[in-house]
């Protein structure tokens, strides 16, 4: 009877192997900076696509990224979520943790979220399980194998279901739904993994107006309590959410500020917003004529 | 529920199926267990035809007993383990009374304790290692007595050869047939280091190295040979490479276990002229026997390039032995023909008489031939009467003291002479 | 244990398949066996000790192709280096049946087997020690196969190997084996493999008694690790599996470490090839290095295939059929199988790419549209 | 000095014609006792008609040593078989006139068997020693070299000191002087001087001689002959190093040929192509049809053999390629499981048309032999010639995959199918082209192969795997890598074997590619792109 027992309490859900249990110390944000990135440098074959660029993150800021095709972005975001290796500088998380010698796993687990530009949800299986799986758990192998439900976790899922309005859908092959629902999907798993830091790379492509506009009511939300990094093209979405813009050109800061101080900026005027911002003045202008 | 009766149908049609009982036709069922397809194809499509031949042969003849002759074949696509299986289906399924068939040590080994135990019987045409002896198999290949070591003592008396390479493939025939050749060579007063024995897997196809090491071997001052138990497929590259380092049979003569006409006819034997081969048959004797034979056979195979070997005249023999011995025992029960097959005599075709002995191997005469030009041999050298096929090695520690007998009282195939125990039998 | 059989029973919502197919397979396996045992040789429902063995090396093959399936059909790991893993459970089995020949050896030599003792070998190799002991071999017959998957599968894994590289590799893997596995100075009877085995577990290989409970138990075993492979992969953990078949660097930004998944399935397939070995040796009579042959991983490849990858019932289906077919074709033609055997794999790969299940998949959606929706529930 | 020799020749022929008039009888009678003689009686004979008939019996040696010497049941005449396109005729042995309308039947063949050869070739290289050409009576010299009896050091004596060619006379000089090292009654000095002369040598025969010497009673000479034999060993361990090297280069000209089809069809399509074997097959089987079709001309068939394999595997490719690889673009793990199926289907397909049995391919005479460039170090021609074959394939096709504009779209269509497709190349034509590329490449190895190994149905399962490892090693999609890669694993075998023995070479191989892969999961050279996936 005695070996049962170790059985039983070898399969004890609420608790892992003490061997099992996470090295894992929280997030240090004591002086409001959550990430810390510092000289970076990046070059593939030649090109330099990170150029020793610093960017400080404060905990809870919504931070939009943007810049022209090559900037960096997207290469940033790949450094900073351990996909590709940089040649210099360093990232930290927080105060205590460096990501650069982290595998992507590690660093989600640290709480780092992240959405890709072309939304890749698991099309073979539910909605559901899309999200069950993105649920912030013990990823390792032996939980995962004894791992069940529990009421909170199914909770969690619906509201996250209805968040992203796939409540209906929950029971559909992820690959069944339409572009946009997929775009929510992914914003849902990351909602349900409930991450620190949120690495959103053009969330609202191939998104209506309105879908576009819950998305920023969305992300100003979740502002706050978690961190935001969006990366976007759109202008307007991006002036409609953004508190501090930062400007990628060739692979390092040109321009921080609001949405104004960097329109006003003369560099960033002519390497970026040229023409457009000159075109919207004139637009403004004309709209005053009429008025 | 489709899938329930998706497998269902499929599990008992499986057991259904082959389970139907065979109808019990008036004939006798021959079996034919050689490999059509795989690597062995190459060989034993030659001996299930050879099988196929004799068949019509019998039956043109009036069959046996009264009964027509029908052969029954199975492909066991040279997968030893399907050996055993089809050996299986042979005896149960098709019910045959006698089975021809294996040409590998492996294949043969496998189908063994299915014969055994069923009490088949089956009849295996190759020159093999020994060191066997069923009472459900007739082994009318020869055994190294009658092969390897004759080929030895010629070439020490009449080419005064007192280096020696042991060229084989890696499994057991030429493990075996090495270890005795090299007892003998030792108690021959041949030293250690005038042997070279050396070991290459199937199929080996690159014998660069081994060649010239050979040549190396060879250009000591004493006159070399070497001793091949090389499998099939990989000769013919050896023999090429041979051929274009230029290593003639007057520098260094090798003499090959497995090369018969064959597989001779797979390569351009100039550059191989005068290289030796030892067996117990050679399609160039001159035999009326033989003769005739060769021109069935041709007609049979409506090829008149076809050649004839050595295993092939093993079949006939095995074919001729077994018919008269159901006809002697005036029935096909297993244990009536063994008794029957013993002592059972049939001329062979190189003008001599074939003996089945008490221990299941036949006496036959030992032939030494050299390559001609035109892919046949030219008998230089053969034994004057017949070697008994000996089942145990007298030059293997393991073996010397052990025979085979199946005839009363002591009817066992490896009864221990010293401590007149028979171990080992699986009925 | 309760928990243990909470967490099966929660499964069985997923794998809906898996009760019908326990109760044919075992269904079929007593009344074979009964119709072996009890009819008279003579009546048309007698089924012969022939085709218990065949059915017997089917149910191994069966098991052998839910192995591959797990890997490849589920996780996308294309293994063509599983006849290795199988193998060397048949080669731990064979080794035991071996030293229980003992002393009835031809040589009649109490320790040696017969091989070691022709080409005379002094004393018994360190690996062949402890074999004698049949829990011991069982051990090695799922310990070695294991421990090959998991070394194998950590630097494969590790180090990133997948997709075409990885299959060539499995390849050369099984490759290397049935080299080292000829060399007679290995130790394992070379080319001739072991083979003449009287006993198993004191019980002789040559009655029938014997045979009928070697089936059974294949069949057993088969459903057992039916039913827990089913459940594993209905589990959280089959989900992550299947997220590696189908966006494996979405899965690691998640948060998991994918090759940690692939490596513990990886091992487990193995080990089910290790049993199915151990379970095919007694029932064929013989185990040699052919079994390690390239050409034998593949076609285990495609049985999974032909059946239906991706779910197991189909591999299990695949491997019956193929081997069925296998048998009737080098019965009824045997100079002519191996077009057939060749066709039937070209026209499944052209034309059933999800194989007999998916077809069977098909049929159900057509005629029973609602059905298909609650399938994925 | 030419004067001199051309005198002594017709002095000869002046005595010894009276001689032979006298003696003409007695040598008739000899060759009919020739004819039908028994094996162990005719070196008697034939000893009695050198010393009859000195030189002028050498063409009948030549054909007797030739296995040609028939003789007419009839009337004992001795004649001479040759082919004449293919018919075999008989002339007279001793003046090439023909004798005609003689039926196989009519004539007999005299047996020869090893003993008898060797008999011969002593013959008529004793004869040749003062044969006009200086190759020839070099060569002679070195064949005398293993068996010096005292008659043929006297003739050696009397020749060497007019002889007029230098290499000649060096060969002589050797053959004296291993007489002379020999020789325990002479006088040290002399001795000494010789063994100098052989030190220098890398005969066999010299250096069996010296390792003679080694057991002489004579200090001096033996502390000489074991410096000789030192030396000759140091430089004999060069050659010895080369040697290896050739057979490795020629190892991985083999492995570069098998697989150099497939770093197209796999490497380049990403088809994983299992029936490339059967390709390799299929090109082999060809040049057999080929020989068969024009057996008077095998030294051409080769150069027949080479398109038509090309086509025929190509062809095949093509088929295969419209039948069957293209409808599974983007599942290449499939294409292993279809192109298996086919590989079966060709192989029984052989097996039904060809029978099971290996094939008869000759090798022309220009490939057969090797090229001797010391007695220690000599490169067998077939195998040089394919090596050269080999990187000539190569070079073409890099060159078509480079410059050719079938090679762009490859290229194209390989980097980014869907790009290609936009831009308006025919991806379609463009896979079926490629994999005919491929297969028939794999086609041309086949004719090669052809002349190394056995043509028979399992001819391409012996390479497939192989093929494999190299393309995945070299880095799938690169034709260098494939290049580097096939000659690293033939080198590294062939210095492998030699202390491990063939088989577990194969092995640590194996296993060595296996951790490599580990370290660089992409192979040597890492192709860029999405082929590979």
């Amino acid at each position: 009877m005695s070996a049962l027992d170790n059985t039983r309490e070898l399969f004890r859900r609420d608790q892992v192997w003490p061997f099992l249990a996470p090295a894992q110390s929280r997030v240090n944000v004591d002086n409001q900076m959550i990430l810390y990135v510092e000289d970076l440098n990046l070059s593939f074959d030649g090109f330099k696509a990170l150029n020793n660029l610093n960017l400080y993150i404060n905990d809870g800021e919504l931070r939009c990224l943007i810049g022209a095709n090559g900037a960096g972005k997207t290469t940033l975001m790949d450094v900073i979520t351990g996909k590709t290796q940089c040649d210099s500088g360093t990232v930290y998380f927080g105060q205590n943790h460096n990501l650069l010698n982290k595998d992507e796993a590690e660093i989600a687990q640290l709480g780092i979220g992240r959405k890709f530009q072309k939304p890749t949800v698991f099309e073979e299986q539910t909605v559901f399980d899309n999200l069950e799986l993105s649920l912030k758990t013990d990823k390792r192998v032996l939980p995962t194998l004894f791992s069940r439900l529990t009421p909170t976790q199914i909770d969690r899922i619906d509201e996250v279901l209805k968040t992203i309005g796939l409540a209906e859908h929950r029971f559909m092959l992820a690959g069944a739904l339409s572009h946009g629902q997929k775009q929510w999907l992914e914003i849902g798993m990351l909602l349900a993994a409930d991450p620190r830091l949120l690495l959103i790379d053009e969330p609202v492509a191939g998104m209506t107006a309105q879908e576009t506009e819950r998305t920023a009511e969305l992300l100003t939300s979740l502002a706050g309590e978690r961190t935001v990094i969006v990366v976007e093209h759109d202008m307007e979405f991006v002036r409609s959410i953004a508190r501090t813009v930062t400007v990628l050109h060739q692979g390092s800061v040109l321009a921080e500020g609001t949405m104004d101080q960097i329109q006003s900026n003369k560099d960033v005027i002519e390497v970026y917003l040229g023409e457009e911002a000159v075109g919207e003045k004139g637009a403004e202008q004309g709209k005053g004529e009429r008025a | 529920m489709k899938i329930k009766t998706l497998v269902s149908a499929i599990a008992l049609s499986g057991a259904t199926l082959i389970a139907l009982p065979s109808i019990a036709a008036d004939t006798i069922k021959v079996g034919v267990l050689h490999s059509l397809s795989g690597t062995m194809a190459i060989s034993e499509t030659t001996l299930k035809d050879t099988v196929l031949m004799m068949v019509d042969d019998q039956n043109k003849k009036g069959g046996l007993l009264g009964k027509k002759l029908e052969a029954v074949v199975v492909d066991p696509a040279s997968n030893w383990p399907l050996f055993a299986e089809k050996g299986r289906e042979l005896l149960t399924k098709d019910k045959v009374d006698v089975i021809f068939g294996s040409w590998t040590s492996v294949s043969r080994k496998s189908v063994l304790p299915v014969l055994e135990e069923l009490n088949g019987l089956m009849f295996y045409p190759v020159q093999y290692e020994g060191e066997e002896s069923s009472k459900n198999v007739f082994y009318t290949g020869a055994a190294p007595n009658q092969q390897a070591i004759p080929a030895v003592d010629y070439l020490m008396n009449d080419l005064d050869v007192e280096r020696f390479v042991l060229a084989g493939t890696d499994y057991v025939y030429p493990r075996t047939t090495n270890k005795i050749l090299e007892a003998y060579l030792k108690a021959k007063g041949v030293a250690a280091q005038d042997i070279m024995i050396n070991y290459t897997p199937f199929g080996h196809s690159d014998w660069q190295s081994i060649v010239s090491d050979i040549k190396k071997f060879g250009s000591a001052g004493k006159k070399t040979a070497v001793v091949s138990t090389i499998n099939g497929d990989a000769n013919i590259p050896f023999y090429k490479e041979l051929g274009n380092q230029g290593i003639s049979a007057e520098d260094i003569p090798v003499v090959a276990f497995s090369v018969g006409e064959e597989e001779l006819s797979g390569l351009d034997t100039k550059p191989l002229v005068g290289h030796l081969a030892a067996w117990n048959y050679f399609q160039s004797v001159e035999t009326d026997e033989n003769e005739a034979f060769i021109k069935a056979w041709k007609a049979y195979t409506k090829n008149p390039k076809r050649v004839t070997n050595d295993p092939m005249e093993a079949t006939y023999i095995g074919f001729k032995m077994w018919a008269n011995a159901v006809k002697q025992a005036g029935t096909t029960d297993v244990d009536a023909v063994e008794q029957a097959m013993i002592g059972q005599e049939t001329p062979n075709l190189t003008g001599g008489v074939a003996v089945m002995n008490k221990n299941h191997h036949l006496s036959k005469p030992v032939l030494i031939g050299e390559i001609q030009d035109d892919g046949q041999f030219e008998v230089v050298w053969e034994t004057d009467g017949v070697v008994a096929g000996d089942a145990w090695s007298d030059f293997l520690p393991g073996s010397k003291d052990l025979i085979s007998d199946w005839t009363a009282p002591i009817k066992c195939g490896n009864y221990n002479t010293k401590t007149k125990a028979c171990s080992g039998q699986n009925y | 244990m309760s928990r243990l059989t909470a967490w099966f029973s929660e499964g069985r919502s997923s794998g809906k398949h898996t009760l019908p197919f326990v109760v044919i397979l075992l269904g079929v396996t007593l009344l074979a066996s009964a119709a072996n045992l009890f009819l008279p040789a003579d009546s048309a429902l007698y089924v012969s000790t022939y085709t218990i063995t065949l059915l017997g090396k089917y149910l191994c093959y069966a098991m052998l192709a839910l192995a591959v399936d797990i890997i490849w059909g589920y996780c996308g790991i294309l293994s063509l280096g599983h006849g290795a893993f199988f193998a060397l459970g048949g080669y731990a089995m064979g080794m035991y049946l071996m030293r229980q020949i003992g002393d009835r050896g031809v040589y009649g030599d109490p320790l040696l087997p017969d091989f070691m003792v022709f080409l005379d070998w002094k004393e018994l190799p360190w690996f062949w020690l402890g074999m004698d002991q049949f829990w011991f071999a069982m051990l090695m017959a799922v310990a070695v196969p294991g421990l090959l998957a998991f070394v194998f599968g950590w630097l494969a894994f590790r180090s990133r190997v997948t997709g075409v590289y990885l299959s060539i590799m499995t390849q050369a893997l099984t490759y290397a084996l049935l080299l080292a596995f000829f060399r007679n100075e290995m130790g394992f009877g070379g080319n001739n493999g072991l083979t003449d085995f009287k006993e198993i577990l004191g019980f002789s290989l040559q009655s029938d008694s014997t045979r009928i409970s070697l089936f059974i138990i294949t069949a057993l075993l088969l459903s057992v690790i039916f039913v827990i492979s089913q459940r594993i992969l209905s589990s959280r953990f089959g989900k992550v599996v299947l997220t590696i078949r189908d966006a494996e660097s979405r899965s690691r930004f998640i948060g998991y470490r994918t090759d940690r998944y692939k490596v513990w399935l990886f091992v487990y397939s193995a080990v089910i090839a290790g049993i199915a070995g151990a379970l095919y040796v007694p029932q064929v009579g013989i185990i040699n290095p052919g079994e390690f042959s390239p050409v034998n991983s593949i076609e285990m490849v495609i049985w999974v295939a032909v059946g239906g990858r991706g779910t197991l019932i189909g591999a299990v289906i695949g491997a019956l059929l193929v081997n069925y077919a296998k048998t009737r074709f080098t019965a009824i033609m045997p100079d002519a199988w191996l077009f057939a055997l060749g066709a039937m794999f070209v026209l499944v790969t052209l034309y059933l790419p999800k194989g007999l299940m998916g077809v069977y998949g098909q049929l159900k959606a057509k005629y029973r549209p609602t059905n298909a929706k609650e399938s994925q529930v | 000095m030419r004067q001199l020799i051309a005198l002594c020749c017709c002095l000869f022929g002046l005595l010894s014609f009276p001689i032979q008039a006298a003696e003409t009888s007695r040598v008739d009678a000899l060759f009919t006792e020739l004819a039908g003689a028994k094996l162990k009686h005719m070196e008697l004979i034939l000893e009695q008609l050198e010393e009859a008939k000195g030189e002028a019996i050498l063409p009948l040696f030549r054909v007797l040593l030739g296995g040609d010497l028939y003789y007419i049941k009839a009337n004992k005449n001795l004649v001479g078989k040759f082919d004449d396109q293919g018919k075999t005729l008989y002339k007279q042995v001793f003046n090439d006139t023909l004798v005609p309308n003689l039926a196989k039947r009519d004539v007999k063949k005299i047996r020869v068997n090893n003993k008898l050869r060797g008999y011969l070739r002593n013959a008529i290289a004793r004869i040749q020693l003062t044969a006009k050409s200086p190759s020839v009576r070099e060569s002679a010299v070195r064949e005398l070299l293993s068996k010096l009896d005292a008659s043929t050091v006297v003739i050696l004596e009397d020749l060497y000191p007019n002889e007029p060619n230098k290499k000649v006379k060096e060969a002589m000089g050797l053959a004296l002087a291993m007489h002379t090292a020999s020789q325990t009654e002479l006088a040290v000095s002399n001795r000494l001087v010789a063994i100098e002369t052989l030190s220098t040598s890398l005969e066999n025969d010299v250096r069996n001689a010296l390792t003679k010497l080694t057991q002489d009673d004579n200090p001096a000479i033996i502390k000489a002959a074991q410096g000789a034999l030192e030396q000759i060993a140091q430089r004999a361990k060069r050659f010895a190093f080369v040697d290896q090297l050739f057979f490795g280069l020629s190892l991985g000209s083999v492995l570069l040929l098998a697989s150099i089809g497939l770093a197209i069809t796999f490497g380049v399509m990403g088809v994983i192509n299992m029936a490339h074997g059967e390709m390799i097959m299929l090109g082999a089987y060809t040049t057999y049809v080929v020989q068969l079709i024009m057996p008077n001309y095998i030294d051409y068939s080769i150069w027949v053999a080479i398109p038509a394999a090309f086509l025929v595997s190509g062809l095949m490719g093509v088929l295969i390629e419209r039948l069957v690889i293209r409808h599974l673009h983007g599942r290449p793990l499939e294409t292993l499981l279809a192109t298996f199926g086919i590989s079966l289907i060709l192989q029984q397909l052989v097996r039904t048309i060809f029978s099971p049995l290996n094939r008869q391919v000759s090798t022309p005479s220009w490939m057969s032999g090797s090229w001797e460039i010391n007695p220690v170090l000599s490169l067998t021609l077939n195998r040089l010639y394919i090596l050269a074959f080999a990187l000539l394939v190569f070079i073409a096709l890099v060159i078509i995959l480079k410059k050719t504009s079938l090679g762009l779209n490859v290229r194209a269509v390989s980097q980014n199918r869907n790009m290609a497709k936009a831009m308006g190349v025919k991806t379609n034509w463009v896979d079926a082209m490629t994999f005919g590329l491929g297969s028939g490449i794999a086609g041309i190895a086949g004719v090669a192969l052809s002349q190394l190994t056995n043509v028979g149905p399992n001819l391409g399962q012996a390479y497939i795997i192989d093929s494999f490892m190299v393309v995945v090693f070299g880095g799938v999609g690169n034709l260098l890598g494939t290049l580097v890669a096939a000659f690293t694993l033939g080198i590294a075998t062939k210095f492998l074997e030699p202390t491990t023995g063939a088989v577990l070479a194969a092995i640590l191989v194996l296993v060595f590619i296996i951790l490599f892969i580990q370290k660089r999961p992409k192979g040597l050279f890492p192709q860029k792109g999405r082929a590979a996936e």
